[in-house]
């Protein structure tokens, strides 16, 4: 239900890669190279549970985690992020850049040993656009997709669409499915994909248990599979690996983990991701429909408090969307925090004595507890916040009602500027629920979308951006990193700065 | 016998229905429309009505009514708003977790309160009887979900005897089973203990100022078989109604130690499906776990005709 | 029987008096209440100074049960929480207290059909593990503080139904009512002066128990998140937020949960002492269904 | 028949403590009973009638102490241990208590609870046991015992019950039976079966029995001596025919005058107006003295009147013992 909000891998540009210094040396590869290891299963723990394991249904991270391993599409980001070859080895484009044909690899076979062919793919996709699947709006300007033979993929679109790779590989949720097997219902708990391991159980509650599959087109996994355990504890978690019980996580308590970086029992690394958390003021409400009070309350936080308290410092305070390691960043900070200038600017706006509703869910911890930090910060201006904590479904049915003064959230997995900035800024924009309206920024921002001139492009979203902070569309606030930790045993894992988890090239010293 | 078991049988089958009534209302109970909320964000008209539909929510509510209480004899109980899988099937795989733990619980919580109990009505007064006293009213006061997070504290943390949290199951791991179900079970077994303790002791002293304890005695019988031939058999009796009914509680899953413990069981299932708006599964969840509970009650009750020789020829 | 209450109560308030423990136990809800009442002006600190660059301290002078995971103060917390675990109580037993007595009131003393359907629905009720029930209406609801109240409200309406009810049944029989009955007397009259003061015994037992039950519920509530929202502090939700640091900040878990203990023990020891006086044979319902599930 | 005495009791003291003091349930009682013979036990509840009996036997509650000489068949209870006096207790005497329907254990057959002393006393095995359960429910006259043997005992009537209560004190063949108001709770029929059973018993097997009744009209046609007790005392005792024709004390001339008279009208009952004293709150001098119509003097208040013989055997605890009229009864 939130997928395309909180799942949606943007476009693939050549975004700086984003692993942190430490992880550079020595990670990455086997130190025992080329030799193939003693195998064995890997076991991870992970703090949610996979609701089921049809990739084009679920939309929670935690099935993701698992099917990241467990399906192909038809190109997939790199450690940079870049777009490379997976399914398809190669891909032409028109010159009115309105067709795309893709090249299928060829002898590629489901993990059950059935072929998979160009049919399975315009299935796949026809089958997210035909029935308006969570990942359909990724085919906005897709007119059909259609197979000439069994070798070939045509995608036809409407309009130049530059990123469509990113589309068509941002995340597992564009995998290519076997037709019986998502019609029979079986993909739900047996999914069959053509990724580097298969499914073999499924329990819900417990454990997710992959092995590997021995018709992988690419290299042989080294593992002999991976068995998914969920935590939600992060002490728990940590306690876990330390004993041994598990080998991997991404589930560590967020205040030890500088403190972990300094264990040699264990390996914890860490990459800058492209997640952004923010508050959002309601415009169509008075007084929040006054740039000035907007502007005092942008004054009035203190971002680096904020991300201690919610992140423990595992995150960068940034004032614009798109992180510092991004080829798109921008470096534009014009709120520090100055109570004075806040006040004043109340003041002008007429703005005394507000009570301001905040809301806030469960689902996303963070938010619950960035929030008191806020109501704290606010206090001091005079501006009473009024902390409503609900249900995420609860809270996504009010934000689409408008029902807020303000809420604070985030976005997890953006990559091209524009999702950064259309759906939420764009005065059409989907999720301009705070009701943005700017038609210089639409402007800049729809001349962006199909412009083909990188150059042009960061500078249209530069000014889209400067012109966004401004207005104090979003109060932007950080950056988290993606911090995961394993044991020494573990090689050949890298952390990935959009989450995605693969263990296909991991190795397991006994 | 026959005409206390149909009757039971009776009673058990009304209140069943108003319970499936009552699980069937809460769903219309939901501020706005539970479809609406459980598509979120990702709204459009037909996903909307197909979703409505399958979920026959486009009936009269009678006919709803009528429809989901069909269904539900015949084991059908909807599927998951979060994974469109059939509900029952969710529900019934986390049985197995609930059940192992509720049981060794119960074990547990007898192996400590049955001695207590009945030693400390025995010698009522004495400085047995106050501490046992004092311990199940310890027992009585003290949250579960903070003794499960000193317990962690202690036992995981500072001695790290036993692991914190998480599930192995029985049938794969006994001995990893073992020391995961350790201390939810200890936690809940506690807390069950001073319960039955406090029961055990009223009752077995209750039995004891009867005339008929007083007559055994006369009869020169060895202390011994009098308190378990003449107190406990009687005593007993109740006890076992409140033990069924502190395991069918059990059954339905200790929400906050299966949520603290990460303990896969029904009520962890239950937690999950609030958290997640899946009314289908929080509605089967519940239903099983009224039914469950009547059923044990009702065992409880046959069991009791067999237990209590009184009963057996009304 | 109208002096029979006067009596009762002086003889009640005299036996807890030589009861160590019930004192012990009046003693702790006096302090509560005080807390409740006073507790943001005795807190030493504000309960939402949220301080960054005191995070996770653990006891010390200044902060005598430590800070929490955003700095503030936990002792102030758990003080003012007092009032927020009361006011749940309170209320919530309120409602099952009315809206019980009422019914079984008319259950037991029309009896028949209007008996029949009532105490059916008590039983349906029943049949739901505590929690289990009191989560699923929080969920329908929405969580909160006042749908916490009334779904605690609906789980202990049928202990007090069937408490009621059961006294009325026996107290029906007995000569006085009917004589009342005899002269005349409207059915409203008689069971507002001669069957409710007869059961106020039972009735005050249970109350007292249930409050304790009522305020154990509604940690566990706020413990799954389902309670208090923050920043109000209660005590379940203070558990629920220091769960991650447990094992690096004790104090988060042992101050608020031992405050809940502690508050609990005080409402049993005073309800125990209460039944031994007044009602010493009451079995009562919701120590065995205490199992909050 | 001997003139042996199977149970003698001297200087019998009972203190029971309780949360509000010391109550004192019997204060220096002595009594014996003889082989074959009968002793009555009359008085009001909480005269002490019960405590003494049960104080004597080691069946007293725990909280009660127990001071005095207690002997059974010339053996010393007081310097035996807790499991020989058991011991003693079980295979010497035997118990009818007041309530059927309450004395009996509720799940077990009576033939068990009939048969279960002679396993454990006699040696018996479970088999045998139940043959002399039926043996003995024959021996009470239940019709049909074979068959009565297994019934639990809610299926048995209130008076069958009392058989079979009977019987299971007299398994053993006890030198002793003492019966505790065992006909109170019957109906006036059953009554009298059942206390021509027990005198009929007593013939056959020669056995000594202790009467505790407050209902001098039973006591009259079965004992051959009568204890009246009153606050914990003995205020007259002697040969049943002394006492009866000749009360000595106010107390058991007014309980003979309390007696339903079975050709008087029924709703007629002549009361002792008052209640007894509570064991917590004896006065220092006669017990009886607030609720006694003769009060002598003050000295009845203050002192406490010492037991006197009237004539042989007869002996009465008042300063006005009653002037033999003979009119009273």
């Amino acid at each position: 239900m939130s997928s395309k909000r909180f799942r949606g891998a943007g476009v693939a540009l050549a975004l700086t890669f984003g692993l942190l210094a430490g992880c550079s040396a020595g990670e990455g590869v086997a130190v025992d190279g080329g030799q193939t290891g003693a195998g064995g299963i890997l076991t991870a723990a992970i703090s949610g549970e996979p609701d089921q394991l049809d990739p084009h249904h679920t939309s929670a991270y935690p099935s993701f985690q698992v099917l990241e391993n467990v399906y192909d599409t038809l190109v997939e980001p790199d450690a940079n992020l870049a777009m490379k070859p997976a399914l398809a080895t190669e891909w032409t484009t028109s010159d009115d850049q309105l067709t795309w044909t893709f090249t299928i690899r060829e002898e590629v076979t489901f993990s059950d040993g059935s072929p998979l062919t160009a049919e399975d793919v315009v299935y796949s996709y026809n089958r997210i656009i035909d029935e308006e699947l969570n990942a359909a709006y990724r085919f906005a300007t897709v007119e059909s997709v259609t197979a000439p033979d069994p070798g070939t993929v045509v995608v036809q679109l409407t309009a130049p669409t530059p990123n469509l790779l990113a589309s068509l590989g941002g995340f597992k949720g564009m995998a290519i499915v076997k037709k019986s097997n998502v019609e029979s219902g079986a993909a739900k708990t047996e999914p069959i994909g053509s990724g580097p391991f298969a499914v073999s159980s499924y329990r819900a509650g417990d454990s997710t248990k992959l092995v590997r599959n021995d018709n992988y087109w690419g290299t042989k996994p080294k593992l002999d599979g991976v068995t998914f355990t969920f935590v939600q504890d992060p002490t728990v978690a940590l306690q876990n690996l330390r004993g041994g019980e598990v080998q991997w996580t991404d589930n560590l308590p967020p205040q030890q983990v500088s403190a972990l970086r300094a264990d040699d029992d264990l390996v914890v690394r860490s990459a800058a991701s492209s997640d952004y958390w923010y508050l959002a003021l309601n415009q169509a409400r008075k007084p929040y429909d006054d740039v000035n009070v907007r502007r005092a309350i942008a004054f009035a936080l203190d971002r680096a408090a904020i991300t201690k308290a919610a992140k423990f410092g595992l995150a960068t305070v940034n004032q614009t969307a798109i992180p510092k390691d991004s080829a798109y960043y921008y470096d534009y900070t014009p709120y520090q925090q100055d109570l004075a200038q806040a006040k004043k600017l109340l003041a002008e706006a007429g703005g005394t004595d507000l009570t301001m509703d905040l809301m806030v869910t469960n689902e996303y911890p963070e938010t619950v507890t960035a929030a008191q930090v806020i109501a704290a910060q606010l206090k001091e201006i005079g501006i009473t916040v009024k902390i409503r904590t609900l249900d995420f479904a609860q809270w996504l049915d009010e934000q689409g009602k408008g029902n807020f003064d303000s809420f604070m959230l985030g976005w997890l997995g953006n990559i091209d500027p524009d999702e950064f900035y259309y759906a939420q800024h764009h005065s059409a924009g989907t999720f301009n629920f705070h009701g943005y309206r700017n038609p210089a920024v639409d402007n800049l921002l729809d001349q962006a979308r199909t412009e083909t001139d990188q150059a042009a492009r960061k500078q249209q979203y530069e000014q889209a951006a400067k012109q966004i902070v401004d207005d104090a569309s979003y109060l932007y606030l950080y950056n988290p990193d993606v911090v995961q930790g394993w044991s020494p045993q573990v090689s050949g894992y890298e952390v990935r700065a959009d989450r995605a988890i693969r263990f296909r090239d991991v190795d397991l010293a006994q | 016998m026959t005409r206390f078991l149909l009757r039971r049988l009776l009673q058990s089958g009304i209140v069943l229905l108003g319970v499936t009534l009552v699980v069937f209302l809460l769903l219309q109970l939901v501020p706005g429309d539970p479809v609406r909320v459980a598509l979120g964000t990702r709204f459009d008209p037909e996903t909307y009505e197909a979703l409505r539909s399958r979920a026959g929510l486009d009936q009269p509510l009678p006919v709803q009514y009528a429809s989901y209480v069909g269904q539900a004899l015949t084991g059908d109980l909807g599927v998951s708003f979060r994974s469109g899988r059939p509900v029952t099937a969710i529900v019934l795989e986390r049985l197995p977790a609930t059940l192992s733990l509720a049981i060794t619980a119960v074990v547990f919580a007898l192996l400590v309160a049955f001695p207590l109990g009945v030693l400390s009505a025995l010698r009522s007064g004495s400085v047995f009887d106050h501490a046992a006293r004092v311990f199940s009213q310890f027992g009585v006061s003290v949250p579960d979900f903070w003794m499960g997070i000193m317990g962690i504290l202690l036992f995981a943390g500072v001695l790290g005897w036993f692991p914190p949290s998480g599930y192995v199951a029985l049938t794969e791991d006994p001995v990893g089973w073992a020391s995961h179900v350790f201390l939810p079970a200890v936690t809940i077994g506690l807390v069950t203990a001073s319960i039955l303790t406090r029961f055990i002791r009223s009752s077995v002293l209750e039995v004891l100022a009867e005339d008929y304890v007083r007559t055994a005695e006369a009869k020169g019988l060895p202390t011994r078989v009098v308190v378990v031939r003449h107190v406990l058999r009687n005593a007993l009796i109740p006890v076992v109604t409140v033990v069924a009914v502190q395991l069918a509680s059990l059954l339905g899953g200790v929400i906050v130690i299966e949520v603290l413990f990460a303990w896969p069981g029904v009520g962890r299932l239950t937690y999950d499906a609030v958290q997640a708006r899946d009314y289908p599964v929080l509605q089967g969840a519940i239903l099983l776990v009224a039914a469950l509970f009547l059923l044990v009650n009702l065992l409880v009750d046959l069991l009791y005709a067999r237990l209590d020789p009184r009963i057996r020829v009304r | 029987m109208s002096g029979n209450g006067d009596s009762t109560s002086r003889r009640a308030l005299v036996a807890l008096g030589r009861d160590p423990l019930a004192v012990t136990g009046g003693v702790v809800l006096v302090l509560l209440v005080v807390a409740g009442l006073a507790g943001s002006w005795l807190a030493p600190a504000g309960i939402n100074e949220v301080n960054v660059d005191r995070m996770l301290q653990p006891p010390s002078w200044a902060h005598p049960f430590g800070t929490d995971e955003i700095g503030r103060d936990v002792l102030s917390r758990v003080l003012v929480a007092a009032r927020v675990s009361l006011e749940v109580g309170a209320v919530s037993v309120g409602i099952a207290l009315l809206v019980g007595v009422t019914l079984g009131l008319f259950a037991g003393y029309y009896q028949g059909w209007l008996d029949n359907i009532l105490m059916r629905c008590m039983d349906v009720l029943f049949a739901f593990p505590v929690l289990l029930l009191a989560v699923a209406i929080v969920a329908v609801l929405g969580p909160g503080l006042r749908t916490a109240m009334v779904a605690i409200g609906v789980v202990y309406t049928p202990i007090f139904a069937r408490v009621t009810r059961a006294g009325v049944l026996s107290v029906r029989e007995q000569v006085f009512v009917r004589a009342a009955v005899a002269t005349g007397a409207s059915d409203l009259r008689i069971m507002r002066r001669h069957v409710l003061p007869n059961i106020a015994a039972p009735l005050i037992v249970q109350t007292s128990l249930s409050l304790a039950f009522a305020i154990l519920s509604e940690a566990a509530l706020s413990f799954l998140g389902l309670g208090v929202p923050p920043p109000e502090p209660a005590w379940g939700r203070m558990l629920y937020d220091g769960r991650g640091f447990v094992t690096e900040a004790w104090w988060l878990g042992f101050f608020p949960g031992a405050a809940i203990f502690l508050t609990v023990l005080a409402f049993n020891l005073v309800g125990d002492a209460l039944r031994d006086v007044l009602d010493p044979r009451q079995l009562t319902v919701s120590e065995a269904r205490r199992h909050a599930g | 028949m001997t003139d042996e005495t199977v149970l003698s009791v001297a200087d019998l003291t009972v203190t029971i403590g309780t949360r509000r003091g010391a109550a004192r349930a019997v204060a220096g009682v002595d009594w014996s009973v003889r082989a074959g013979q009968t002793l009555a036990l009359v008085g009001e509840s909480g005269s002490g009638k019960s405590m003494s009996v049960l104080a004597a036997t080691g069946l007293a509650p725990r909280a009660a102490r127990v001071t005095g000489d207690v002997r059974l068949l010339g053996t010393d209870l007081a310097a035996l241990s807790a499991a020989r006096r058991r011991r003693m207790r079980g295979r010497h005497v035997g118990f009818v208590f007041q309530d059927p329907m309450t004395s009996l254990n509720p799940v077990l057959t009576v033939g068990r609870q009939i048969g279960e002393a002679s396993e454990v006393h006699l040696g018996l095995t479970r088999r045998a046991a139940r043959a002399r359960a039926i043996e003995m429910l024959e021996l009470v006259g239940i019709p049909s015992a074979a068959d009565r043997v297994d019934a639990y005992p809610h299926q048995l009537s209130g008076g069958m019950r009392q058989r079979a209560v009977i019987a299971m004190a007299l398994v053993c063949e006890p030198d002793l039976l003492i019966a505790d108001e065992p006909t109170t709770a019957l109906d006036v029929t059953t009554q009298a079966q059942i206390v021509e059973l027990v005198a009929d018993l007593q013939r056959r097997l020669g056995t000594a029995v202790v009467w505790i009744s407050h209902d001098l009209g039973v006591v009259a046609g079965l004992a051959d001596t009568v204890a009246v007790m009153y606050g914990g005392r003995i205020v007259e005792q002697g040969a049943v025919d002394a006492v009866f024709a000749e009360p000595a004390h106010p107390y058991t001339a007014a309980l003979l005058a309390a007696r339903p008279d079975p050709d008087a009208n029924v709703t007629e009952l002549v009361t002792i107006p008052g209640t007894p004293p509570s064991p917590l709150e004896l006065p220092e001098g006669c017990a009886f003295w607030p609720r006694c119509s003769v009060r002598g003097d003050s000295r009845c208040e203050r002192e406490l009147p010492p037991l006197v013989p009237v004539s042989a055997g007869h002996q009465v605890r008042t300063f006005y013992p009653r002037q033999p009229t003979g009119e009273d009864r």
